[in-house]
């Protein structure tokens, strides 16, 4: 060991003296960039559930705090065979569909006219902060005595819950429009609704279409809170209905029902963005 | 048509921009507008093509534009300002969807400034797709598309690398040549403003002054190859302009 | 026929309407009767006043008397009433709770006692239990669950320690195991007027033949349901045929051979000709508004219209 | 006038011939601009309320869809003098901040993480995007059992509410992060942890706090989905409870109290930023 | 300390963007590397900084860096890579923070460099309320401070207008005639090669390949005033360039 050591010395000295030593330049840039570890993913949900599963079945997680995976499938197959996974989800998509639809139409109008136009602006927005903030679900009484016991009031709910995120995106949408596009428009002596739709819209739809994200995830957590106002059918009814007959696997099952529901509905503006959006670098 | 500005004074809230500047530019003739950094140059722009309007004085057009001419005061910006939805056909034919031309004449007008900036090849292509250069080169042929009396530049070549600039500045200058026109050139760069410019304006610091006007009567096609004659015209604009340059430089922006 | 929207629960207290509406006897007073089913009691209030619902039978809440405040709604006949002799509400307590020796009511003080929201008719008897044991509401928790379901999923896993409720759901979970008996509320409110029969203030003024319509076949399912269940007069057949009615709406999705027992052992006594124990109403109207439970600009006229029954 | 037409024609020909004619160049920059009109704002909530007021008094409003905006100020006059409305805010106030803080810390930690290893970022970004969806008020009975019924299970659904979206702001802040920046602090030879702390939290920052924003209004939305179940004191129990006796005078009193209590606390986040990114232009 | 870049290729997926670099830089030399966009200059600069690590071939360092080297590569960006979040003072005093100096020693290195950069008087300043100007001298301030032996300079200049450009430009030649140091110096704009470097590598297009290595023995110091002499080196440049430029710029980005 010590010979070699020697040598090596021996020779780092004879090479200072020859020439001057090369060494690679070191290299420092590591970390900071992200790569993909792909089985990662899959892995976590597997052995989570695998783990979940085995402590139930070895009775470590008790039935009452946790149902097996095993027993919210079970409850799940339970649904689809009954036919009443349809009854439900199709009396919630209806709801979602209307309310969301309903709520996002008339908040990209409000949201146009705020970011449009000046009264509007000094006008409606601290109105629209004002009421931005008031938990829907506090309002449910009031709901049902303004839009009926049925449909009206889960619609209502929803509408109104998706109406202030979305005016809110759309307004700052059209805040964040490129200025410079604006003027140019102006200086080809572009009409004013030219102007609008063919520069205002198209520059605000990257922000519109990422509101719909997020009004989307308030739609559907409202679609909980609608369905406790005495709906029969709908998953939010289903899964209120487990939880407080405190059927935790069904409980289950519904909530898992809602979140793939969530991630199929951002997958679908994740399309709609590919499709609009595509300009975008 | 001439420009005539008439003792324009500006100010923004509390600052002063632009102290009476007297100018008047004629036809088939680009004026270069050179100042330090901050001394309203762009502003004068925006007041010269009406985008905004000056605290006193006015900006007077004399005489008619051309009957042709759909857009007589027509931009042209440092940033491209090309809509990034569009393609190169849509931004350029968007400048004539509000003039009430048949289809037919728009997309002949279309294809015709195409060709005539080199970009018939890239007519489907998105401005995400080209590179700096391209994208001026579309802007330049929306303007041409609305055959403007005057062409106002904001420092058009300034967002594209200095190879590319010199490419363009050719461009301008066989358009130039081919056919004339007229144009306010915004510019930083000195060695753009003595290729380009049959007069260039100096201005002072914030508030802009015209400090001078300085002339040069080389042919702009000659130009390009008599370089070490317009040397010392450019070293006379630097000389003039480098303490006010170092002393811009040196503004700290108390936001 | 009249168009006429009944509110309900799906409980043996509502069997009334259950069997006025399968012997026909909505039908015989020209009433084409739709039912509406509701989780918990609140909500039949709110609907009534917002039009959904014309008729609804449920308990005196602290809802039903803000909106009769409103002048949107009237008492107009009574439901359920306690009786002595007869097994009325049960107070249940956890298993937790009892093997921790909460064996009797008086040792409720400063457990926690589950109902479904503030106003509601557990509040009332939670505090009227209280009251007779010799300590205050403030000295025993109650927690407001929402709904019915979730009181009995708390007091199952021992979140909550007592409740009381109707037998026919207290017995089935004492038979389970899942709770154990600690009294019966009959004990505390003696002639308790449980439920009643209410309508908009617009049908009651404006449409009482209507009412007295409704009433009256009404009172013939109420008489029906005492006679089979209550009285039993009707032998073993006519209890039979009576919880085979009454399974249709309550228990539907368990065996019959389970729900008859239950739907047989929590009959209660309805009020006859729907009388009203305008007694209890007053005590319990008192409470309401002692406890800010209520307006305090109700009186029992604006809550209650006597003339169309029998009250006493 | 005719003469004068005539007069103004004979000055134009004459123009014409002497010299060309000189006119402004058209202004075309109008509209666009945003020009505050101060009043609107204020105006807007006068005019409502005054409206809603008078609509009441005349009886043109029942008291059954809407009560008097004054009935609504008595309540909360009620609530002041009895002392309760300090009970309720308190009680709320402690859930809010207790759930908050803990949730948006354990998020901030969870979203550094993803942002920064690949590994937790391949692991925990598809579980983050599977449990966000899922509305928390579903989740209620489960909080129940694992959490208890007193402020556990309460502050925890304020805590699972602020947790995923405060995740998701902070690695969406740190995959924002310039990346010259970083590539910056690796050609100084800075160490991991120095362009951790020096250069990636502090460039997060505008995104997390930003997510602040957000996660704040979601914790007073489930501060009343949580104060549901067994809460004596809290904002959210005392609308519940208006809720359950029809008071709609008290409804829209505690309506207003977590409406103020929003904006509020929006504000103060405004002044937080105002303050750490004082740097930003 | 010299640098030594040894068949240096690389590629980025399938697209080559590299070929086959072989170079020598030398102490107190400054190298310019000009090239078409996108031929892979700033690559080239991220492998000899370390930052990067090229599919094959190496970069080696010959000899040591000296003793009171703190950082022996070090980079100068085009977008100047300041923190915002800190003060002048404080973006410089980054650089010496990870080595372990005494807090005086610390202060004194900050205040020198700030000196020498004429920026004492904006030691407390933010980055926004600087000029472009003031901010890359801020940058080459802090490159300053680690005393590095070889400075990788980014188009360090082209994010700056012209009349700054030029005054940074002697800020850099006097630096340099006053301690003259190495650099790898990337740029687009031949008149900045040809008025700081003593080498100027020529690349190809994408795939990069040395076209030609010109040399200039002008002293930096007198370059400046014999601008006429330069032409030429920088007309023979353009000449060699001005095809791959033009097709650089016309090339679509397939994305
Ligand atoms: N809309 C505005 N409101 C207030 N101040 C403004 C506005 N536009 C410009 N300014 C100020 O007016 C001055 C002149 O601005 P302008 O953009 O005209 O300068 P410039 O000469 O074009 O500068 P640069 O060479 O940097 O482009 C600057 O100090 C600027 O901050
Ligand atoms: N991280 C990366 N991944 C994939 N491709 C890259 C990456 N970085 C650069 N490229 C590609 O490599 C090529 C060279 O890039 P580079 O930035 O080195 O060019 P450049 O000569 O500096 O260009 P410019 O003059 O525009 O700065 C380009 O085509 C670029 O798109
Ligand atoms: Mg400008
Ligand atoms: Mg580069």
């Amino acid at each position: 060991m010590s010979e070699t050591t020697m040598t090596n010395a021996d020779i780092r000295e004879a090479e200072q003296n020859a020439a001057p030593i090369a060494r690679p330049v070191p290299f420092r840039g590591g970390g900071f960039v992200y790569k993909p570890v792909r089985i990662a993913g899959p892995l976590v949900f597997i052995v989570l559930i695998a783990i979940w599963e085995f402590g139930s079945d070895t009775g470590w997680i008790s039935p009452l705090v946790l149902p097996a995976p095993s027993e919210a499938w079970t409850a799940f197959m339970n649904l689809v065979h009954s036919g009443l996974l349809w009854k439900h989800l199709g009396a919630s998509l209806q709801r979602l569909v209307i309310g969301w639809t309903a709520g996002t139409a008339l908040g990209i109008v409000a949201g146009l006219a705020i970011g449009l136009f000046s009264v509007a602006r000094s006008g409606l927005q601290p109105l629209v902060s004002a009421l931005f903030p008031v938990p829907k679900i506090a309002l449910l009484p009031l709901f049902i005595i303004w839009f009926g016991i049925d449909e009206g009031s889960k619609v209502a709910t929803i509408l109104f819950g998706t109406f202030f995120p979305t005016v809110i995106s759309t307004y700052s949408g059209v805040d964040n429009v490129d200025r410079t596009l604006i003027r140019m428009g102006q200086s080809f002596g572009l009409s004013w609704t030219s102007i609008v739709r063919k520069i205002v819209i198209p520059g605000a739809m990257p922000a519109i279409l990422s509101g719909f994200r997020i009004s989307i995830s308030i739609a559907i957590v409202l679609l909980v809170a609608a369905e406790m106002i005495g709906a029969e059918y709908g998953v939010g009814a289903y899964i209120l209905m487990a939880g407080s007959l405190m059927a935790t696997d069904q409980l289950i099952a519904g909530v898992a029902i809602l979140s793939v529901l969530g991630l199929i509905i951002a997958w679908l503006i994740g399309l709609a963005e590919k499709y609009f959006l595509r300009w975008r670098t | 048509m001439d420009l005539k500005l008439d003792q324009v004074s500006h100010h923004y809230g509390a600052t002063n921009v632009l102290d009476d500047i007297s100018l008047t530019v004629k036809k088939d003739e680009i004026v270069c507008l050179i100042g330090p950094s901050g001394c309203g140059k762009s502003t004068l722009l925006r007041f010269i093509g009406g985008l905004e309007r000056p605290s006193s004085g006015q900006i007077l057009q004399i005489g008619e534009p051309p009957a042709a001419s759909l857009n007589p005061l027509t931009y042209i910006f440092q940033d491209f300002a090309l809509l990034p939805w569009r393609t190169v056909e849509g931004n350029v034919s968007l400048a004539l969807e509000d003039h009430k031309l048949p289809k037919a004449e728009q997309r002949a007008i279309v294809e015709d400034v195409l060709r005539r900036t080199n970009l018939s090849d890239f007519a489907k292509a998105l401005p995400r797709q080209l590179s700096g250069g391209m994208k001026q080169r579309v802007a330049i042929a929306r303007a041409l598309s609305v055959r403007p009396a005057v062409m106002l530049m904001d420092e058009p070549l300034s967002a594209l690398d200095s190879q590319t600039r010199e490419l363009l500045m050719d461009d301008l200058v066989d358009l130039w040549t081919r056919e004339s026109f007229t144009a306010v050139y915004v510019t930083h760069n000195l060695a753009e403003a003595v290729r380009l410019g049959h007069r260039i304006v100096v201005l002072s610091r914030r508030p802009g002054r015209i400090r001078e006007i300085v002339e040069i009567d080389m042919p702009l096609a000659e130009r390009k190859d008599r370089v070490h004659e317009l040397e010392v015209k450019q070293h006379h604009l630097w000389d003039l302009m480098r303490e006010e340059a170092r002393a811009a430089d040196r503004e700290l922006a108390d936001v | 026929a009249d168009k006429v929207t009944l509110g309900a629960l799906r409980f043996t207290s509502h069997a009334a309407s259950f069997v006025a509406y399968e012997r026909g006897y909505f039908k015989e007073q020209g009433l084409d009767v739709e039912f509406k089913f509701f989780q918990a009691a609140q909500p039949m209030a709110v609907a009534i006043a917002s039009g959904d619902v014309d008729f609804g039978v449920t308990a005196i809440t602290g809802g039903l008397i803000g909106l009769a405040d409103k002048g949107v709604v009237k008492v107009i006949g009574g439901a359920l009433h306690e009786e002595k002799g007869i097994d009325g509400q049960i107070i249940i307590v956890s298993n937790k709770a009892y093997d921790e020796g909460v064996t009797d009511p008086s040792k409720l003080k400063g457990r926690t006692f589950g109902i479904t929201q503030s106003g509601s008719s557990f509040h009332y008897m939670a505090a009227k239990i209280a009251d007779a044991e010799g300590f205050t509401l403030q000295d025993m928790k109650v927690k407001p669950m929402q709904k019915v379901g979730a009181v009995i999923g708390a007091l199952k896993s021992g979140q909550i320690d007592a409740w009381s409720i109707q037998p026919h759901i207290a017995k089935a979970l004492i038979a389970a195991g899942a709770v154990k008996k600690i009294g019966m509320v009959a004990d505390f409110i003696p002639d308790y007027q449980v439920t009643t029969v209410f309508t908009s203030t617009k049908i009651a003024t404006e449409n009482r033949d209507l009412v007295k319509r409704f009433l009256a076949a009404y009172s013939k399912g109420a008489a029906d349901f005492n006679a089979a269940l209550v009285d039993k007069t009707q032998g073993a057949d006519g209890e039979k045929a009576m919880a085979e009615l009454i399974h249709k709406y309550v228990y539907a999705d368990q065996p019959f051979e389970k729900a008859s027992k239950s739907i047989i052992n929590g009959a209660m006594r309805l009020n006859p000709d729907a009388r009203l124990d305008l007694t209890s109403v007053k005590d319990q109207l008192a409470w309401f508004k002692a406890e800010n439970l209520a307006p305090e600009s109700i009186t029992l006229d604006k809550l209650v219209d006597p003339s169309f029954v029998e009250t006493y």
